[in-house]
Order: structure tokens, then sequence, then C-alpha cells
């Protein structure tokens, strides 16, 4: 809660709102843009020190999509979830991975499956599924193909 | 790197292999530290609660689907067809143990426990088609038909007693035919081993009609054979 | 062999008659097909006691199920291998990749020719006979190389240059580890440096306990030529946990069998030259096995010199199956930094020795002060 | 004249490693840029294990999950099993019996056992040794028959549930518990006598892939593999769950004692001084078990109320998290499976730049990764 009035006050409009309502633990949704600001500032703050990022996980909401992120403080044992709310059409937001090495795979792991584009990252590639793969399966209109390379599935 | 360090080094890795050489040599010694179960001839008993293959005891089956809900990947099927006395009669029961992965969700929520897990695990076979477990070993068409006729039968003789109760009280004519469910009649027929809840439901069940008794005594007979294969 | 045709023809009158290049070639070639069929049993056999002493090791039973005791074990292996697809890669270099398992296995099987098997039971008694032990296994190199290179595989290659470079550099410790006992006998023969140990000290006659050197000389050349062979603690050209197999990844059938055979022939040359040169070679102890009349001496030496071969075999193996493999960079630096100074210095001290003391060793001068 | 490495051309060979390859612990693919003996670059290629758990959890309840968290990691099934019991119970608010709390704290630790025996043995035999991974996997053995005896399954447990778990110890399961610690705990001297501190194997990983603690946080990596960097976190003891505040035992942590701080050897005496800290966690629970139920009463037709938890629980390859966004119904909407092995993988292209090939073996044994764990 502290956490959330201190960002918003901090980066205004860009934090939008707090979810904490049957949430363990509370997300404080932020706009796309200032993700990385606002990631490297949860990082760096010495009354933050959000050092590990633990998962970051896509989400289809069935009218929008959304990146979850759950951070964690090894210093002071405390978290926050960030979460980016984005459209359909052409999801993509700023990669993180600048700021927590860890978020490459997960990164890359969120594009595969859901499509969503993290602009700026290291290496998004496909990671889980082949190179060649059509479709995003996480997504919850996703329709499952009827053979691979003349694989029937 | 120094002479001291040099020599240490020799001795720390001639010491250390000398103990591990110690303990491989114990073992190498000592035949009783065998382990191995030379398995086709010596077979481990499988404890009391191990999830093997799947067994369907069909005759106290009530055709409920609540294993094919619950099993994660769907690898029961089971087709039934409601007999004369209102009750499910199993059409077929099969259970494809090659998809199958022993969680026993199944075993567990079965209302009548009949389907158990027996200690079979070898699962060597020539071909896929034999991976499926086929419980009801009868033609599905032919019970099919057999329980079409009973329940034909069994709305004729309800026609019949219905039009005879027409014939004896015309006055309450304008009334459904429903019969009375007075009769224990499907009670009777029941097999001792069926559950206090199945026989309650089986009292609700609104048919009296005697083909049902009859349904229910010949399904015991015909699963018999089978338990005994 | 021309002595022995000579003997045969003169002890055997009916074949008098035959020309003595004849009686010659004869006799080499049922000598060879003898040591031939030794390395096969040896190596049949000996993969058969491997895997029994491996499961003895790893609380397990090890091969049981052909014949009584799984004896029969390498005979089923063997008809496998036999039986099983020869498969050349589509695009391996067919020529080498044929030729390099007979090379392999001529370089480990050519190295019989000088092994003291007992009193006068050596195919050829070489007057160079360490020199060409050394020089023959060195064959099996071009044939491995050739094998990994060959197959086409990356891993293969790997194996082979991995291969080359130990084999290469272990060498030199193996020589310099082998001459102390060639300085005492003053012979590089290896009936010679055999017949050197004997006398009647017993064990204490062997070349093991001549002197503080020779003794340290024994363990350097058993760690040289673990490596040598391509055991455990050295396997890195096969390394089966990262090269997959290694040179031999891409060989089956039969083809693999040679180099299968030609491992075991290197494991027995080596623990052969082990015990001709450092344990005594066909001597009993406490007793003169050459004195005995007929071919009694003859057995009485091979046995003697079959079980010490034997047991140098299977301590080969139990440190095999305790040891993890080293690596390629720690490989090279134990051989160039320990292994190669230590049998240098091991040499210096021999000579120094036999100077000092006029080529006695130490249970020889004990003896001389009674 | 012109110096020999200016004539020489040497060229970096391209060297596939898996997905069929002995130690790559299943169907990891490495892409190996090598120089010689020297790698360049090791890029992993995951994926060939995939079987879209994450979508399968959306087609399923809650409770016919369960048998999917045994395959996700089928070393530690347990582990598995109760992670996701927990995380449904956090998401849904609901207390577990105390007994039941104690017997999946039972299975979780003698799970790790097993898992960490595997650990150590497939990694020796990595490292050439084979004669441990068959000690290593005859202690195994007596893990899996008791849990065959509490639960019927040798691999794929299923034994917790949502409330508990499925069924009461079964006679005789405490005491065979007991003797399996007595006769376990000198073992892992054993090992240690036989392999650990032998020189070859201390050559072979001190002082390889050192991963210092700044990075083994920022990669994300948990578990024994962030221990063995010096970090002191243990989720069991630091995010206390479970019934693990009233257990007594200590958080193992690399030392460097043979090389530098979070190399290949920390990493793996780290698993080696956890099996002993799970046999002191054991001893205690067995003694303290109190007697009750074992599951909590949950409705058959279990939907849990809109909302969502991230819940993470020490599993042996590090933390298990499953984010679950529930949206009422009996289904997760979704479920999110945070695994240990899959975060470590990140570092793997990292810390493998400059070794050798046979290095590379080292490194994917001492991460101790598992495929179904990484691919899901």
């Amino acid at each position: 809660m502290a956490i959330f009035e201190l960002l918003q006050g901090k980066f205004g409009d860009a934090v939008a709102e707090l979810q904490s309502e049957a949430v363990r633990p509370p997300f404080v949704v932020v706009s796309a843009a200032s993700l990385p600001e606002i990631a490297r500032f949860l990082r760096d703050d010495p009354a933050m020190k959000f050092d590990s990022l633990m998962c970051l996980s896509g989400v289809d909401c069935k009218d929008r999509f959304a990146v979850a992120y759950h951070l964690h403080s090894l210093a002071h044992r405390h978290y926050i979830g960030l979460k980016v709310f984005l459209p359909r059409e052409s999801p993509s937001l700023p990669s993180v991975d600048d700021v927590w090495p860890a978020a490459n795979f997960m990164e890359r792991e969120t594009f595969d499956l859901f499509g969503i584009v993290f602009e700026g990252s290291k290496d998004l590639r496909r990671i889980l599924l082949p190179e060649d793969w059509e479709g995003h399966p996480l997504r919850k209109d996703y329709k499952y193909p009827e053979s691979y390379h003349g694989v029937k599935l | 790197m120094g002479l001291r360090e040099y020599i240490n080094d020799i001795v720390e890795a001639v010491v250390t292999t000398a103990k591990g050489m110690r303990i491989t040599a114990r073992y190498g010694v000592d035949a009783k530290e065998e382990v191995t179960q030379q398995y086709p001839e010596v077979r481990r008993e499988p404890e009391e609660r191990f999830r093997g293959f799947l067994h369907n005891d069909i005759a106290r089956c009530t055709s409920c689907t609540m294993c094919v809900k619950v099993c994660p990947v769907d690898c029961i099927s089971l087709e039934s067809v409601r007999g004369a006395d209102k009750k499910m009669v199993l059409v077929s029961y099969d259970i494809n143990i090659g998809r199958c992965m022993y969680c026993g969700l199944c075993v567990e929520v079965c209302p009548p426990k009949s389907l158990t897990h027996t200690a079979g695990y070898e699962k060597a076979m020539f071909e896929r088609g034999e991976m499926i477990l086929r419980f009801v070993q009868e033609d599905g068409a032919e019970i099919k038909a057999r329980v079409a006729k009973q329940v034909a039968e069994a709305a004729a003789k309800a026609a019949e007693a219905a039009k005879a109760a027409e014939a004896a009280k015309p006055a309450e004519a304008a009334n459904p035919a429903v019969p009375q469910p007075a009769n224990p009649a499907p009670k009777e027929g029941l097999s001792a081993d069926k559950t206090a809840e199945a026989a309650a439901k089986a009292a609700d069940s609104s048919a009296v009609a005697p083909g049902g008794a009859k349904a229910e005594a010949a399904k015991p007979a015909k699963a018999d054979p089978e338990k005994k294969a | 062999m021309e002595a022995l045709a000579l003997k045969l023809m003169s002890a055997v009158p009916a074949l008098a008659g035959v020309p003595l290049w004849a009686m010659t070639l004869l006799v080499m070639v049922v000598v060879a097909v003898i040591l031939l069929v030794f390395a096969l049993t040896f190596g049949g056999l000996g993969s058969y006691v491997l895997r029994k002493v491996a499961g003895d090791i790893q609380v397990r039973i090890g091969p049981n199920r052909v014949g009584p005791y799984g004896l029969l074990q390498f005979l089923a292996d063997g008809v496998k291998l036999i039986m099983k697809e020869d498969i050349i890669p589509a695009k391996a270099d067919r020529f080498l990749f044929v030729l390099a398992p007979y090379l392999v296995f001529v370089g480990s099987f050519a190295a019989f020719v000088v092994v003291p098997f007992g009193v006068g039971l050596i195919a050829s008694d070489l007057n160079i006979g360490v020199y060409y032990v050394m020089a023959v296994t060195s064959l099996v190199v071009i044939g491995v190389l050739m094998a990994g290179w060959a197959s086409n595989n990356k891993w293969a290659l790997l194996g082979g240059m991995r291969a080359v470079a130990q084999i290469v550099s272990y060498e030199i410790p193996v020589g310099m580890a082998l001459l102390p006992a060639v300085l005492i006998a003053g012979s590089l023969s290896l009936q010679d440096i055999v017949r050197s140990q004997g006398g009647l000290l017993g064990i204490f006659g062997w070349n093991l306990f001549h002197n503080p050197f020779t003794f340290f000389s024994f363990f350097l050349y058993f760690t040289a030529a673990q490596a040598e062979t391509n055991q455990t603690p050295f396997d890195l050209p096969e390394a089966e946990s990262e090269l997959v197999s290694g040179y031999n990844v891409e060989y089956s059938g039969i083809r693999y069998a040679f180099f299968f055979l030609a491992e075991f022939g290197d494991m027995f040359v080596v623990a052969a030259l082990a015990s001709a040169c450092f344990l005594g070679g066909w001597h009993v102890p406490f007793f003169r096995a050459e004195t005995l009349p007929g071919v009694w001496g003859n057995l009485l030496s091979l046995g003697a010199f079959l079980v010490k071969a034997f047991g140098i075999v299977l301590v080969m193996m139990w440190v095999r199956w305790t040891l993890p493999r080293l690596r390629v960079d720690q490989l090279m630096r134990m051989s160039w930094k320990y292994l190669v100074p230590l049998t240098f210095i091991n040499l210096l001290g021999v000579s120094l020795w036999l100077l000092i003391f006029r080529g006695k060793g130490i249970p020889q001068l004990i003896a001389s002060i009674f | 004249m012109t110096r020999p490495t200016e004539a020489l051309h040497t060229q970096e060979m391209l060297i596939n490693m898996g997905p069929q390859h002995p130690s790559t612990h299943g169907v990891l693919r490495v892409l190996l840029r090598t120089d010689g003996e020297v790698v360049v670059n090791a890029r992993p290629d995951i994926g060939y294990l995939h079987r879209g758990l994450e979508k399968i959890g959306e087609r399923v309840t809650y409770a016919q999950f369960m048998p999917f968290t045994d395959r996700l990691d089928y070393l530690a099934g347990m582990n598995c099993n109760c992670a996701w019991a927990w995380a449904v119970e956090k998401l849904a608010g609901i207390e577990v019996p105390e007994r039941a709390e104690y017997i999946r704290v039972i299975v979780s630790e003698l799970n790790r056992i097993s898992s960490h025996l595997i650990a150590f043995g497939s990694f020796t035999a990595d490292m050439g040794a084979f004669t441990p991974f068959l000690y290593s996997i005859r202690e195994r053995e007596v893990v899996n028959d008791l849990f065959e005896m509490v639960c019927g399954n040798r691999l794929t447990y299923n034994y917790a549930r949502v409330g508990g778990v499925s069924a009461d110890l079964p006679q005789g399961f405490l005491e065979k518990t007991k003797e399996f610690l007595d006769y376990f705990e000198p073992k892992i001297d054993e090992y240690n006598n036989l392999i650990s501190y032998n020189k070859i194997f201390v050559h072979r990983l001190a002082n390889v892939a050192v991963i210092s603690a700044k990075d083994a946080v920022g990669y994300g990596l948990t578990g024994p593999n962030l221990r063995g960097s010096g970090v002191k976190f243990d989720l069991r003891k630091d995010e206390p769950y479970s019934v693990y505040p009233k257990l007594e035992f200590d958080v193992c942590v690399g030392t460097g004692e043979r090389g530098v701080l979070g190399d290949c050897f920390d990493r793996y005496m780290v698993r080696i001084n956890e099996m002993r800290q799970s046999v002191r966690i054991l001893r205690q629970a067995v003694a303290q078990i109190p007697e009750g139920p074992v599951i909590a009463k949950v409705p058959r037709l279990f939907k849990p109320a809109a909302g969502e938890v991230y819940f993470r629980s020490e599993c042996p390859r590090g933390e298990t998290g499953f984010y679950i966004i529930s949206d009422g119904t009996t289904n997760p909407s979704r479920l999110k499976i945070r695994t240990g092995s899959f975060v470590t993988m990140n570092i793997f292209e990292t810390v493998t730049k400059g070794l050798m090939i046979a290095d590379i073996v080292a490194v994917i044994g001492s991460f101790d990764i598992i495929l179904p764990e990484i691919d899901r």
C-alpha cells in the first residue's frame, strides 16, 4: 500500500490503480510506457530494493492482455506485483531484461505463448515452441492446429 | 606453484583415491550388499495401496459417470442405456490403460466403490488395441437390443396394467397412468452387495415392471465368467 | 621361430622333407593363431570380468543370465555384434572408416608378440622388446584418429583428437617409467628383464622392491598406462557423458567389436608389461620354474605370469569403477607437470642407485650382509 | 618470417549437444560453438518436452490438476503436489489439519532427499564416476518404497489434495522412515569419502562456472543454486509456510571451500548438506506429528472465489511458484507455473563462456536441471 502511494506520488498518472482485493500479493497497475522507469526505480531505490523478479506472466483477460510481474526484495523481504494492461491488437511493451536479467527467458516465454512483444529485448525468439509454429497457444482464442509439418496432431 | 604445494597435490590425490577405492573395494568384496532383485523370477509384492491397473466390478457399477468426469486424461469411456427399471445399464466400460496415468482420482470418487486398483503393472503388449481394457464382455449392440426389448416389454406391461386399472376404476381415467412404486420387487432383485445408496436410488425409481428385476438377475450372471477369467 | 621349426623337423621324422621356410611359416601362423585366440578370449572374458567387477562394486549382480554365472555372456554379445547391421554413415570417408578398426586392433594385437608368457613362451624374443611394444601400441593412435576423422561426426572427431593428444603425451611417462627395469636388466628384451628378477629372494627379487625409485616407478607406470589404455580417470577419448562415445560413436557391429577387443588387448599388454618389468614376470616366488622338466616349467611359469597380469587388470578395473574423469587440460597438466618430471626424477634416481650400489637392490644388499 | 599462428587458420566448430545426449538430463539441446575444446558460446534450446501444462491447467479443475504437478518435476513429485495444494489453499483460504501439514512436510523432505540423491548420482555419473550413481539409486529406492506404501505409486504420487492429503499414513510408515534415516545418515559421509573430496572431482568442479551472489539474485536463481552463491535464502525459513516454523534446521550456503564462492563445487556441496538438514527436519517431524484428521472438508464441486494468488515453495530445484487467477469457476482462468530449472537456464549462456566442453556437462549437472520442469 505504502509502495503504491509512493509510486503514485513519484510517477503520477503512470501508476493507475492498486489491485489488492483477493489478490496476493497486491498489484500496482502501471502504464506500459513508464514500466522500465518504474522497474529501475523499484530495483535501485534503497527503500524498495526489489532485486529479484520472481515471476513474469502473461494473462489473457479476454478483452485485453495483461503482463504481471511479481517482485521480491531479498534485502527487505517484501513483495509487490506490477501489472501492465495491453490492448489485444498488437500488444507490446518495453522489455525489462536489462533491469532484471532473469526477465529474458520469461519474456521469451510470454512472447512465445501470448504473442506479446517486448521491445528492446536482448533476444526475443520463440522458446518453447518451434520457430515456425503458428499462433500463440495460451491465448483464449487459440485454435488448435490440425497438423504440423504434415504430422497429424 | 611451490614445491610444497606440488607434493601436497600428489599426496592429496593419492590419499583421496585410496579412500574412495577402499569404499568400492568393501562393496566389491561384500556380496551381501547386492540389492538387485531378479525381476521375472523374484517379484516384489506391491504395497497394499499400490495403484496398478484399474478394475471395474461391473456388477456393482451404477454408471454414475463420476469416474469419467474426474479423469484428467479422459481415459475412461462409458456408455450406458436407461434400463426398464430406470436404472442405467452398462453397455460398455473401457479404460485405455495406455493413456491412464494411474492417478487414482477415479477410484477415490467412485460412489459404489466398484472401481479399484489392482496390483497389475506389466503393460507389455503387442498391439495398441490391447491397451484398452473392456469390462463389459457382451457386445454393446446386443445389450442395447436386450434392454430396449425389456423396456418395451415393461412399457407394454405398464400400459396393460394401466388399462386394467382403467377398466377397474374408470372414474380415475383422467389421472395419468403412473403406477405407485409400492411394489418392493426391485429391491429383492438387487444383489446383496449393493450399497444402500444404490438401493435407495433404485427404490426411488418409479418403474416397477418385473422386467427390471429380470435384468438385474441377468447381469451378475453374465459378469461371473468374466470375473473368473 | 626358425629354431622351433628346426626342432620340430628333427623331432618328427615325417616333417623332415618339408622345406625350412615353409615349416617356419607354418609355426608362425600357428603361434599367431594361438595368440589371436588368446586375445579374443581375453577380450571376451575380460569384458565379462569387467562387468562382474562393476556389478560387485555397484551393489548389483552383473551378467548372470547366459550360462552358469553368466559366463557365456561374452559369446552372446559377440554373436549379437556380428549379427548387427554394419552401418557406415553416408558422408563418412569409407576407406578410412573401414580401415580404422583393423588398424587399431593390429596395433594392440602386435604387441602380444613380445609378451613373455613363460619360460620360453614368447612368440619372438626381440632384443628391442620394450621399444617394440612402445612403437606398435602407438600405432593405435593412428587408427583412433582415423576412426574419429572418417566418421564425419564432430563428437568422433573430438574424441579422436583427444585420443591423439592423450596417447602421445602419455607415451613419454610410460617409456620413462619402464626404463628403470631396462637399466637394471641391461637389456631391452623382455625375457632378459624377467630373468633379471629371478633368484631365490622370492618376491624381493622383483624390480618393484629393487629400490625406492623402482617402487614409485611401478605406480607411475600404472597411472600412465591407465591413460594409455583409456581407462576411466583418463577415458576422455570415449567419455560417454561428454562425447557420447567418442571416436567409435558411429561404429556398429563387428567393427565396433574390433575397437572393443583392441581396448581389452591394450589392457592386457599394459598389465603384462607391468608384471614383466616390475613384478617378476613369470617367476614363481621362491621357486625356479625353469628347472622343472618338460613342459611343466613352461606351464607353471605361464600360470604365474597370467595370475600377475590378471591381478593388475583387476586393479585397473577397480580404479576404473571408482574414479571420476579428468578434464582435458587437467589430463595434459597431469602428464607434463606431474608424471613426466616424476618419471625423469625416478630414472635419475635409479641410475644413480645402480651406479652407487653397483646394480644391487635393497634386498640383495640386505642379503649380502648375512 | 610469419609466425606459425598467423599461418594457421582455425575454424570454430558448431556442435549440437542434445537433444539426445547422455548428460543433458533429458531433452535439452545446447548449441555449442567451440574453438577446439573451448566453448565460445553455448546456447540452450529448450522446449522439446513442452506439454502445455499451463493450458491443461485452464482446462481441468483444481483437483484434477494435481496429477499433472507430478509431471512437473518427476523427481520431486511430492514437493510439487504439496506446492500446488498450498497454492490453491491460499487462494481459497482453506485451513488444513495439522497432521496433514506434518505429513506433507515429511513426504516433501523425503522427496527432497531422493531428488538430491539423483542430483548427486547423475552429477557424479556425468563426471565419469558411475559407481556413486548406483549407490544413490539404492538409497532412493528405499524412499520410493516408502512412497509406494503411503500413496501407492513410486514416481507420480498424486498424494496431496486440496485441503490435506489423500490418505493417512499407513501402519508402520513412521517406523520405517526412522529406520531409513538411521540407515541413510552415515551414507552421506560415505559419499563424501568416495567422491565429494576426491582430488579429481574437486578439480573438475572448483572454480568452474562461478556465479556471483549479485548475478545469482539478478538472474533469479533459486534454491540450492542461489544458496551455492552464498545467498542465505530459503523459503522454508524466510517465508515460512506449513509447519516449517516449528522445525529446526540450518540453511546451507556455499562457502567456497575448494575454490571460489559460487562455483560448481559449492552448488554440489549445498545439495549434499541439504540432505543432512532434511534428515534433521524429518527426525523432528516424525517425533512431533500429531494425531487428527488428514483432510479438511472441501466441497466436491470446488469453486474458489475470484482472485489471484502467487504462491511459491521451496522445491529441490528452486522455488516452484504457482500464479493462479481464479474467476470463480471450477477451473483456473490462468495458471502460470514458475519453476526453478526454467529460470536457471537463463544464466546458462552467460556462465558457460570460455569453459571446456567437459565443463558444460559439469555446469548442467551442478544446476541440477530437469527438463519437464523447464519445458512444462
